[in-house]
């Protein structure tokens, strides 16, 4: 009653590229913090540590031959996440809108 | 609901499957339960940590110049070269489960051995790093300074989540490596075949959220601003 | 006027401006509550009695009809409850807008919570402790902080509430309609004696208020004392008069908008002036450099207060200060509210401000 | 009615195949946790409700002669944590659904039993805090431990009561990942997501909170110890710290948690109504997916808990109106239940009784809680009695009466004994009417503007309070009923059949008390859910 779970075995090479990006990413990341992009600084390097997050997800934890059901609750779990940040933080930056201290 | 009870008993010459869990139907459906299972607890995590990171994008939001100059007091290279650590380990751990599903017992204890070193050196130089901003009375308390930081009043924030989220990260890897410890004696004696090595693979996956994490807190810790603190 | 108990009651008075909406607000949501719940209780029970199983009635035959589904009720039941409710919503956001936007020559009075009481403090100098003095028909502007944990304004007879937070400035604002004495509450639970942080607000008519006023305490209005620890504490040095100084010209600075070193730019009002005398390096105005010293544990919160109420009173660029009192009740002209009352000297500083931070970045 | 049934053969079942304290402590078998769950939970109760007679024994009076300040704040603190973490959360999840989860997807047990008990045992061990907390001085910051009074101002045991109820949350995530994972992989065959009881379906969608919520309060209240041990400044406004943020955290977990607690009774609801009416639930997709989308809409809406707190007004207004849209699945579910009774066969049995007051004390409880949504009217009625009664509406009308109904209608599948439906209706009868006495009064309280945990009130708002206390009495005697008539039945009560209400469902195809295993063989379903045609007649008339 559920989809084939993978006995699929990822070949070694795949480790080893994935392993090879990882790296490289860090060190990008880590040399353009030293660039001043002012506010950017921070979507790059969180876009640089998202896409590294999703590759030890999809290839290092198998989600990617994994079942249905696995990839929903990843998506699920990273949706909440986004979800508690994201409107928690509506209201701090919305708060000097109005003007009136406290409102 | 009256359902007309169909036989559904395993044919009797089947070998007795000892891995096999009395209340699951076979071998498939227990490590699909398994691994979903694992998931659903990593998904906690997940949020067991989003309630730091909100904490983190809250006061960073507010007070910047803080922050920026707090990081400022971060060691960048050694964080970087501790990220390369830790995602050697990862790899390392991945391809103990690939030698696991292989049956290779001895690649299998190497790699999980290995995991095990490179997590340890992982945490040497977190310690290094700890013991590096006591020295300079960087942890917040009452002798708290951060000489040459812009708005040193709200740098304890920064400092506070230094040490909460890091400290965090530490303790779910103190306890992987108790389970990792486990593991290596249960695979030296040679208990993971190819047919059952789930609690490799789940460990494997709690190794990896782990390194996941640290994946996020380098770049938000380290990295806030770089450009004009220098490369210390 | 002593507080004396009231008879039965099923309202409390309705004293202030937002009452009689917020009245109207509540009765409506009754009655559309009230039918709801009628309802539902009349269907169960009617189809408790109607469709009881009689005695000796067989096993029901398999249904597969209306009786088990329908996509159309489905949707009444939840269009319909939904419209009502976004009703509900609307109006309360309407009535939240209002109440959230004090206007701007409102009756300024500070408030300061402290664990179990209430300290306030008019800017003619008077002070007072779980008592609150306002005349009628003015409106009146509370700002508040507490100095300990989170307290709550809440005068039940005027509808309003508002959280007051230790480290913030809160606002909650009203305009008294009747005069009378009514109840003060601490509605945010703050230890022991949290139900002993009571007061009373004695609304008075315009008359007695201005007598009451008369013999407030004789240390003079807020902004001089504010004025007397300005110098004290040696803010005159840097924030010196014509803006040549170290440090930003404050004349005429309140209430405008300010560009910082880091390109943001922020409004200097109440919650910018506490930060920057308790981390003067959080907001940096931009051209300046951060040398000045925190006044953290140095200033006590009422200290901040006149210092505050003494910035607000610095006029305009050439130093005439704006009546530190305030719009006195004579002038009837200034009592409405709207547009029309906002104060000259307000009309005039904004613009001077502009200027002078500008030139100051060249 | 309590006829002493004649000894009959003692048949193999879960209860007496094995003997002995061992058996129970240690058990694997999700109906034995299931018991030890309705021991612990029931006695957290009793401890909660003596809170609650004290607190209205204090409130009959406008002066505080009962209680001193201090010890009233910790009474009704310790109610609070008692009530919401140790019996609403826990109560139908961890008793009904460990119990009938399985069988009613016809499994022998939940996916990972050894976490069940696990789960049992970190329940224990946060309650093990909790009543040190209690007997060596008590909390007094209230139920939502607010800072920066609970950080740096309550000189009660906030570090042991907070680590209680971070270790507690532990026990329900588990219970939460147990539930999903069997409901997902462990369904007998045929058995597809839209046969499943709707039990099933409410279970699922408060696992999923469980799962997502929970963590975040784990790690709000482990910031707090920290806080107050070690002033890391985060809600600490010396530091610059935001109480705001810690109000954020909190209720992010907070208000889906109410969810936890009404859920499951709705699933229990569903049955109880569908089973007295034998009839299929009227919109069967409608009242399942009202579960899911609750769960999904209620983590948007925990703002409305900060409309005065200095949240941003805008702010305000995204919570506003996704509170109203969160109040349209509820809405859905009770027009529904009332649906499914036309054109049905109603008998009035106990369950359905409390049922029946379950949806008419949830619907004015969760039509108050509309009045709280509104961002004007609430800026009036926060922090008043007006929100006490709210609550208690939804959380005593509504998720107990749920566990009442619940615990009535499986007792003979459980315990395979009858209880006496005489006392029971009579004990649902007080229950109704002290309930309503105790907590409608408190609505016109809240709107004269009498402020919540207040232990010394103005004279005028007397009357009513003397209204609350004398309905409290009644419903704590309507409450003391069940454990008396309950308990007798395990020894004298009537030997229940396998289907004693005539029920639709798995579990109800199976021996009562049933086997270890559940069932001799793995059930196959063939036909829809909620099929009465099929049933043999109804053996029990009560």
């Amino acid at each position: 009653m559920s989809d084939h779970s993978e006995h699929h075995i990822v070949p070694k090479r795949v480790y080893f590229a994935v392993f090879a990006t990882l790296i490289a990413m860090t060190w990008v990341t880590a040399w353009v913090s030293t660039v001043d992009l002012g506010r950017l600084n921070i979507f790059v390097a969180l876009s640089i540590a998202i896409f590294k997050a999703s590759l030890v997800i999809l290839f290092f934890m198998h989600v990617k031959y994994g079942t249905k059901l696995t990839k929903m609750i990843v998506l699920a779990g990273l949706y909440w996440l986004i979800l508690l940040l994201f409107i928690a933080m509506c209201d701090l930056w919305t708060r000097t809108w109005m003007g009136v201290p406290g409102r | 609901m009256a359902s007309h009870v169909v036989a559904h008993k395993p044919a009797e010459h089947e070998p007795v499957n000892t891995t096999l869990r009395h209340h699951f139907a076979s071998d498939e459906q227990q490590k699909d339960a398994a691994t979903i299972g694992m998931w659903v607890f990593l998904v906690t995590e997940i949020m067991f940590f989003g309630g730091l990171f909100l904490a983190y994008f809250a006061y960073r939001q507010a007070y910047p110049a803080a922050f920026a100059s707090a990081s400022g007091k971060t060691n960048l290279w050694l964080g970087a070269a501790n990220t390369t650590v830790l995602i050697c380990s990862s790899l390392t751990m991945a391809l103990a489960v690939h030698a696991a599903s292989l049956g290779k017992k001895t690649l299998l204890v190497i790699f999980l051995v290995l995991t095990l070193m490179l997590g340890g050196a992982f945490l040497g130089v977190k310690a290094y790093e700890y013991h590096d901003k006591w020295v300079h009375h960087e942890v917040p308390g009452a002798h708290f300074e951060c000489e040459g930081c812009d708005d040193a009043g709200h740098a304890p924030l920064f400092f506070s989540l230094y040490f909460g989220m890091t400290g965090l990260h530490a303790t779910h890897m103190l306890i992987g490596f108790v389970i990792l410890v486990i593991l290596i004696v249960k695979a030296q004696k040679g208990e993971f075949t190819t047919k059952w090595y789930t609690p490799v693979e789940m460990f494997g996956l709690y190794w990896h959220f782990v390194d996941i994490v640290w994946i996020f807190l380098f770049p938000l810790l380290y990295l806030i601003d770089r450009s004009h603190t220098g490369l210390k | 006027m002593t507080l004396e108990p009231k008879s039965f009651q099923l309202f409390p008075e309705q004293a202030s401006n937002f009452a009689p909406t917020v009245d109207a607000l509540y009765t409506y949501m009754v009655v559309v509550s009230a039918f709801f719940s009628l309802l539902v209780a009349f269907l169960i029970v009617y189809f408790a009695v109607k469709y009881r199983k009689r005695p000796g009635q067989g096993i029901p035959a398999p249904v597969n009809d209306h009786s088990i589904g329908s996509m159309i009720l489905e949707i009444t039941w939840s269009v319909i409850p939904l419209g009502l409710s976004l009703v509900m919503f609307a109006w309360g956001a309407s009535i939240m807008f209002h109440e959230s936007r004090p206007p701007k020559d409102a009756l300024s009075i500070y408030v300061t919570g402290k664990r179990w009481m209430w300290k306030i403090q008019h800017l003619e100098g008077a002070r007072e402790i779980n008592e609150l003095h306002v005349p009628v028909d003015r409106d009146v502007k509370l700002t508040m902080t507490s100095e300990d944990v989170i307290h709550d304004f809440f005068v039940p007879a005027f509808r309003t509430k508002a959280d007051v937070l230790p480290g913030r400035y809160t606002t909650e604002w009203f305009r008294p309609t009747k005069v009378g004495a009514y109840h003060i509450f601490c509605a945010e639970y703050c230890g022991t004696k949290h139900s002993g942080m009571i007061g009373t607000v004695y609304v008075l008519s315009a008359a007695d208020y201005d007598a009451w006023l008369a013999h407030g305490s004789g240390e003079g209005s807020l902004a001089e004392q504010g004025e007397s620890l300005f110098n004290q504490l040696g803010c005159a040095n840097c924030h010196v008069k014509d803006g040549h100084g170290r440090a930003p010209n404050l004349y005429g600075a309140f209430g405008t908008k300010v560009d910082l070193s880091d390109g943001t730019s922020v409004r200097i009002d109440e919650s910018y002036i506490r930060e920057s005398v308790l981390y003067p390096q959080a907001k940096i105005v931009a051209g300046y450099d951060r040398i000045m010293p925190t006044f953290k544990g140095l200033i006590s919160d009422e200290g901040m207060l006149k210092l505050i109420e003494y910035i607000k009173s610095l006029g305009n660029e050439n130093g005439a200060n704006a009546p530190a009192r305030n719009l006195s009740m004579e002038s009837p002209d200034l009592q409405k509210t709207g547009t029309m009352a906002v104060p000259m000297s307000e009309m005039k500083a904004p613009a001077a401000a502009k200027t002078t931070s500008t030139e100051k970045k060249q | 009615m309590i006829t002493a049934s004649p000894p009959v053969k003692e048949t193999k079942n879960y209860l007496n195949n094995e003997k002995g304290i061992k058996s129970w402590l240690l058990t694997g078998d999700h109906k034995r946790i299931a018991i030890l769950y309705l021991i612990s939970v029931t006695a957290f109760f009793a401890l909660g409700g003596v809170f609650a007679s004290l607190i209205r024994l204090e409130l009959a009076t406008p002066a505080g002669d009962l209680l001193e300040s201090n010890q009233y704040n910790k009474v009704f603190t310790m109610h609070g944590i008692l009530m919401v973490f140790f019996f609403l959360i826990p109560s139908i999840p961890a008793t009904l659904g460990n119990f009938l989860i399985p069988m009613m997807i016809g499994a022998k047990d939940l996916a990972f039993p050894k976490i069940n008990l696990l789960s049992w045992y970190i329940y224990i061990v946060g309650g093990i805090f909790t009543l040190y907390v209690l007997l060596t001085g008590g909390v007094d910051t209230g139920w939502t431990f607010y800072t920066p009074f609970s950080t740096s101002y309550s000189n009660g045991y906030v570090i042991a009561a907070g680590l209680g109820i971070f270790i507690n949350g532990f026990s329900s995530i588990l219970t939460g990942l147990n539930f999903i994972v069997t409901i997902h992989r462990m369904r007998a065959p045929g058995l597809t997501w839209f046969r499943l009881p709707l039990f099933v379906w409410a279970h699922y969608a408060t696992s999923a909170i469980m799962i997502l919520g929970t963590p975040v309060v784990a790690v709000t209240l482990f910031l707090v110890v920290l806080e107050r041990g070690f002033h890391i400044g985060f809600f600490d406004p010396a530091y610059g710290g935001d109480p705001v943020l810690f109000q954020h955290l909190f209720w992010f977990y907070s208000h889906p948690a109410v969810y936890i607690m009404i859920l499951p009774s709705m699933g229990v609801i569903s049955e109880v109504i569908s089973t007295f009416s034998s009839k299929k639930p009227f919109g069967y997709t409608f009242i399942a997916f009202s579960s899911v989308a609750i769960a999904v809409f209620g983590f948007l809406v925990w703002g409305h808990h900060l409309f005065v707190a200095g949240q941003s007004i805008y702010a305000g207004l995204v919570f506003s109106v996704l509170s109203y849209i969160v109040a349209i699945p509820s809405a859905i579910k009770v027009f529904n239940w009332a649906a499914t009774m036309y054109k049905g066969q109603v008998r009035l049995e106990t369950p359905m009784l409390y049922a029946l007051g379950f949806i008419g004390l949830f619907t004015v409880g969760g039509l108050t809680g509309i009045f709280l949504s509104s961002l004007g009217m609430d800026v009036h009625l926060t922090d008043t009695y007006f929100v006490v009664a709210h609550f208690h509406y939804v959380m005593v009308g509504g998720a107990l009466l749920g566990y009442l109904a619940g615990i009535h209608f499986w007792w003979p599948k459980i315990f395979g004994r009858m209880y006496s439906s005489v006392w029971s209706k009579v004990s649902a009868a007080l229950v109704f009417v002290g309930f309503n006495l105790t907590f409608f009064p408190q609505f016109l309280l809240g709107y004269m503007g009498m402020p919540r945990r207040y232990h010394v009130y103005p004279p005028e708002f007397q009357v009513f309070n003397v209204l609350s206390s004398a309905g409290a009495s009644v419903l704590a005697l309507g409450l003391i009923l069940p454990a008396i008539y309950l308990t007798w039945s395990l020894k004298h009560g009537e030997i229940a059949s396998a289907n004693p209400w005539g029920a639709t469902g798995l579990e109800w195809q199976t021996a009562s008390p049933p086997i270890t295993e559940n069932f001799e063989v793995t059930p196959v379903v063939t036909t829809e859910a909620y099929d009465y045609s099929t049933q043999q007649e109804v053996v029990h008339v009560g």
